[in-house]
């Protein structure tokens, strides 16, 4: 058992809070979500160079061998930021899926365009009728010939009006909510039949509906064994969690230091409010809240690597503290901010809706509190 | 004790349902209040004028309805099981009540005419940028110089001033003595020169609220209110009437139905979300809450049409109905699930926007962000509870 | 719609209010927990000279016409006192369904006996399998002639301990949870095969486990309709809620009275602990609790005489708010009073043990919210 | 960072697990702390004394065990997964530490191998009917009169007085300056004439704390600790470490496991009361709190043992410790449903006592009403609150 940091973690720490410190306040990174686009393929220009994209893979493939603990390191500083560039969806979802479980020829052919930071990535896997179950896939993949043709719709799938290549799951055999009979298919976003509706998301990201209309792939767009996608999936939204918990122990950070601070300075009835005792209190509660979170973000991190029982119940477990935490910390750092605190010129709010976001993401806290329940 | 409903009580809601079926706009029906025009808000408040029916908590003598306490009960109740527009309350909630008890006679008689009529728009400039729960703070100083005060300051929070043809103000006439002293209450023409409403874009990417600057704006001394530096009174005596209308029972009853529907028609596995022991559990928690809120309302009305005005006690009102509406609108964007990510508030739709997902989760978030405010403004919910400490409990 | 009280009611209340203020002062109350009996005779013989026993029965009968919301206010000042006497036993669960559906020749030989204050009654309807499910009935009611042998446990019989009879619920026909096949029979207590393990409860009440082992009764036993028993019996648990909210509501407007009392005279730190807003706030917690419930109570006395649907969720809903805030109000009471609420010296400890018995009796939160959602 | 033990570590546990199970008195298997005699307390107490593991906290040169932070961890987590009786805080986790950091040679020589061996049972004089939470407000006056103190006052709250041979005790010696100052922190011998102990009975029916009456009790000048109007340092000091044992997570552990158990017997409608949906969302968010609380905690003391004493963080383990084991208790009771109603408290069971319901709701409530002491001894929660407002968010 051991909770400190090694040497390298601590480098990598002050390395990606230094670079979100000098490039990435708050109004440049209102200026990128405003922007067209809404992403600044400059910053992730600089991602690349600084390694950050290279950080989970194995060096053999061009990486640095990093683990859950370097992501969430870097997760956590991204979210002091807000930032919305891709590190979630390319990295630690789609790169993640690939790192794991591609063959390697697989690997050899997409694997360094992320690294370099030549292309985004966007994990499609929730669909209109699906909600919280990834096992709920109604989009159908039927072989034809060597490859497949896949037929459906994806909803809300961050990123992709950013990416060129989806990892998209779909439904080889079996029913509806089978747990069997899931492929992870590598799309080209360009490939014929694929279309996109693409719209701003709360949280200031961007993200598609995507349709599916005979699109045809090959045997190599496949990911591991055809009918275990589920498997997959899951791990990769288990490792997406532990990511998420550090960005929103990165937000729930800023948050209160925001609020302890306009508390101490705001003053009312010829006093600063932070002397009042209720929000003396209530910032106790939401610096509770931070701790608890902090804890259960280290904890899901260091339990992804364990075994599949383990793994599901500390994420479960981690997604529950973090989603009752934010939501906790978003709503009261607004309350105790006033009027200010529902403006659109602090960053106070945007921290607030990422977090409401994230409470949902991989689903929210009754889904995990009954996954925890069977875990 | 009785629940049931007389028979003339029935009569009425019957009269009530038919004439809301029959005369509301139906371009109005459904329609969200971030999407209103000037005219739209105004529209149904222009058809009640026509009725009679604009100012229902106003006495008979100057244009209101006479109505009994059942009946309006009644009338909201109606109101919102269809889902009418809620009144602006600026003038017939916020404003009328003042003039009437506060007036001299030649305010009465030009404030109140336009108030019904809908002609005249109002708006309220209390809150300042340090001035908000400590509302004394104030410091929007109104200097006597002839006939006219000259107005200096910022006002702040002023809801849909975009509007406004008028604002009533609350303005430092002297900084001598506690600060609830010097206070006073002024009528001010929004056409006068020297006024800048500038808005305020909310977290829920909407516009309601605005700044108001005012810089050497002259306005008659004739527009002041009961005695210049005792405008306090007037203040409370408002924000009392502000509390009493806050609780929103009928208006989130209807809104509990819908957030029914909604998790009826979301899956879950299979199944409607409706039948998640977790969800209904967390429906039945929330209906159970404003059925109590309902019967506090009734309990407050009863007292007060004995003659015993509203209470500290109705700041119960304002805090439990502020904490359901923030729990109805928390609980509609989970049931949406996914779509409660899309983001396309009305100021940035073009023509050709294109809804996203199922139509029960369009502005599902944004309505969520929104009432955010309801427990921080009308005096934050903390305020409110520090007046039940101090004037219900003693303490 | 109307909320006020008619004069007679106002006069009932002070009628009841000042007997207890009188002769039930906690001390009195102590003593009277303490003795052998548990019970005062002497209380309850007074209940019966001021009318108390007669008040929901019919004239007719010799009772003075009330209905809930007489009951109401009488539970609601035997609340305040925290009075043990079986008034909801006897007089309003037994008396209850004795009034509304015995037969008339049942109603003579029994009615007078309670009015009268000669007879206490309880109500042997919960076993230990059932938990808070009325239907879930082992004990059998095999025909017999004109009459009926009776053999089962019941659980928890509040009041058995001070009864001479009971009523108790058993199965005719049907299967272990049916809602038909019950029947509601009259128990002699003294009966051959009815036996009692007598204990005190934590609300400082007794109750017993009563054992029937071929206990026969005759066919004028049998209240209502041969399988129609759990209608009346939910019917009489709804009277049985009414009742208690009321009488919950007593406690909570002591404890509330108390606690300001306490917080305006106690000082730590050279002041009053009621100037902390931390502790002024959870007192409008309690405040805001109280009035709630007070609400709720109004609002289920009056709908008791609606119909069975409207009864149903009335009662659900009247339970649920008066076991959270029960709940709430308890514990703050005693942690605002600190170490002198944890005594047994103090009145606050036993309200709080009262509302905690109330919380679970007929019924905890998590069940009627399953039967609000579900009426 | 890392979660899994080392192969060391795993090898402790083993060691730790066969030595509780070969060596754990049978009589006191499952045995509830309120049907425990003196002895009883003490039998486990000094089975580990001969061990040498009655003091895994101290430092090895006053006999305590020299573990690590994981070896201490493991051996909470292996005693409270056996369910031994706590070992009582007063000598080993309060006063020790005490002594070996401000006590000297003398004391250090008689204070410490009488708690090491539990020949010496010590209870703690800190409260007063007036200084609770305000515990600077003490008024218990000690005097000098040659070599001994001449104290006077009364003590309250005081726990297992009853069994307790010495007392420490703090005392005011000086009324100057802030109440802070003129403090003094002394060790009595509870056999000296002029102590009175009467037992308070509190609400779950138990006998385990009292007020203690000091009338003329006459104390040796050299059973002061530190400096005389100095105690205010020790007593904070001992405070500090109170907290941080109190998060309890271990046994807490158990608690849940047991209560898993109730409701896997407890029948709802013919199903296990686990099986039912709101009945498990609550044992598993008590569970996810518990696992928060456990990693604070593990934090916490990763952070120690690199020689960061027990900060002000520390109040958090007691805040959300206490909390979580008043649910536990709360949800234990709700588990046994109509069977929490019995009430035959230790006290007042005679010989024939039958017990009622099935044996696991025995205590059920009793537990509860013991546990709401949890948040208002060892400083309450809100003063554990007001700590960290003040000394971590510095407000």
């Amino acid at each position: 058992m051991d909770f400190s940091f090694t040497e390298e973690q601590t480098l990598l720490r002050n390395m990606v809070q230094s670079f979100v410190q000098d490039n990435y306040d708050f109004d440049s990174r209102m200026k990128i979500v405003r922007s067209e686009e809404g992403m600044s393929r400059e910053i992730w220009g600089h991602f690349a160079e600084l390694g950050l994209l290279a950080a989970p893979f194995s060096e053999e493939m061009g990486g640095l061998d990093g683990g859950p603990i370097e992501t969430m390191v870097i997760m956590e500083e991204l979210g002091r930021g807000l930032v919305v560039e891709p590190y979630l969806p390319t990295i630690v979802l789609c790169g993640g899926i690939l790192s794991r479980h591609a063959s390697d020829a697989q690997k050899e052919t997409h694997l360094p365009g992320i690294i370099a930071g030549e292309d985004v990535w966007a994990l499609a896997y929730a669909e209109p009728q699906s909600r919280f179950n990834p096992a709920d896939v109604l989009t159908s993949a039927k072989a034809d010939g060597e490859g497949y043709v896949l037929n459906g719709t994806k909803a809300v799938v961050a990123a992709a009006p950013w990416a060129s290549k989806l990892i998209v799951s779909a439904r080889i055999s079996g029913d509806q909510r089978d747990s069997d009979g899931l492929g992870l298919f590598i799309v080209d976003k360009s490939a014929s039949g694929v279309a996109t509706q693409d719209y701003p998301t709360v949280d200031g990201n961007r993200a598609s509906e995507v349709t599916l209309e005979n699109v045809s792939v090959g045997a190599d767009a496949l990911i591991g064994a055809a009918g275990n996608g589920l498997a997959l999936l899951e791990e990769a939204l288990d490792y997406g969690i532990g990511a998420v918990c550090a960005e929103a122990i990165g937000h729930m950070k800023c948050l209160n230091d925001a609020t302890v601070e306009y508390c101490k300075t705001r003053k009312q009835f010829g006093v600063p409010i932070g002397s009042f005792q209720v929000l003396q209190h209530r910032m106790v509660d939401m610096f509770m809240e931070y701790e608890q979170s902090v804890s259960m973000t280290y904890m899901v991190n260091m339990k992804l690597t364990e075994s599949e029982a383990e793994r599901k119940k500390a994420a479960a477990g981690a997604k529950v503290q973090i989603g009752k935490s934010g939501r906790f910390v978003g709503q009261e750092a607004v309350q105790l901010h006033g009027g200010m605190g529902m403006t659109e010129e602090l960053n106070v709010g945007h921290y607030f809706k990422r977090l409401t976001v994230i409470d949902t993401q991989f689903g929210n806290v009754d889904h995990h509190l009954k996954r925890f329940a069977a875990a | 004790m009785d629940i049931d409903f007389a028979p003339e009580d029935q009569a009425f809601r019957n009269e009530v349902r038919s004439f809301i079926e029959e005369n509301y706009p139906q371009h109005l029906v459904g329609v969200d209040r971030g999407e209103l025009s000037k005219e739209d808000f105004l529209a149904w408040h222009k058809i009640l004028a026509k009725k009679g029916w604009a100012a229902p908590s106003w006495p008979e003598e100057f244009g209101g309805t006479g109505w009994t306490v059942t009946q309006k009960y009644i009338w909201n109740e109606e109101s919102a099981a269809f889902g009418t527009i809620p009144p602006l309350p600026f003038g017939i909630a916020m404003l009328g009540p003042v003039i009437y008890s506060f007036g001299n006679q030649e305010q009465k008689d030009w404030v109140l005419p336009g108030i019904l009529s809908g002609d005249t728009w109002w708006c309220q400039g209390y809150s300042e940028p340090g001035a908000g729960s400590d509302l004394a703070g104030l410091k929007t100083k109104a200097e006597l110089d002839g006939d006219e005060y000259v107005v200096n300051g910022h006002k702040i929070w002023t809801t849909l001033a975009q509007h406004a043809d008028w604002m009533f103000c609350l303005v430092r006439t002297s900084s001598e003595g506690k600060p609830q002293q010097g206070i006073s209450f002024l009528l001010i023409d929004m056409n006068t020169p020297g006024i800048e409403v500038k808005p305020i874009i909310t977290i829920d990417g909407g516009h309601e609220v605005n700044e108001v600057f005012l810089t050497d704006v002259r306005v008659p001394a004739k527009n002041l209110v009961g005695e210049q530096d005792k405008g306090w009174t007037i203040a409370k005596f408002l924000l009392g009437n502000e509390r009493s209308g806050i609780a929103g029972v009928a208006r989130s009853k209807k809104a509990i139905d819908r957030l029914r529907d909604i998790a009826r028609g979301e899956m879950e596995d299979g199944a409607p979300l409706l039948d998640s022991a977790d969800f209904a559990r967390k429906i039945s928690e929330l209906e159970i809450d404003l059925t109590a809120l309902e019967y506090t309302e009734l309990r407050t009305l009863a007292s007060e049409s004995k003659g015993q005005g509203p209470g500290p006690e109705s700041s119960i009102l304002k805090i439990k109905g502020t904490e359901i509406q923030q729990r109805i609108t928390e609980l509609t964007m989970e049931a949406v699930g996914n779509y409660a990510s899309p983001w396309v508030p009305q100021l940035d739709r073009g023509d050709n926007y294109l809804s996203i997902g199922p139509d029960h989760a369009e502005g599902a978030s944004q309505s969520y962000f929104n009432n955010r405010k309801t427990s921080i403004y009308g005096g934050s919910n903390e305020i409110q509870r520090n007046i039940i400490a101090k004037m219900v409990l003693g303490l």
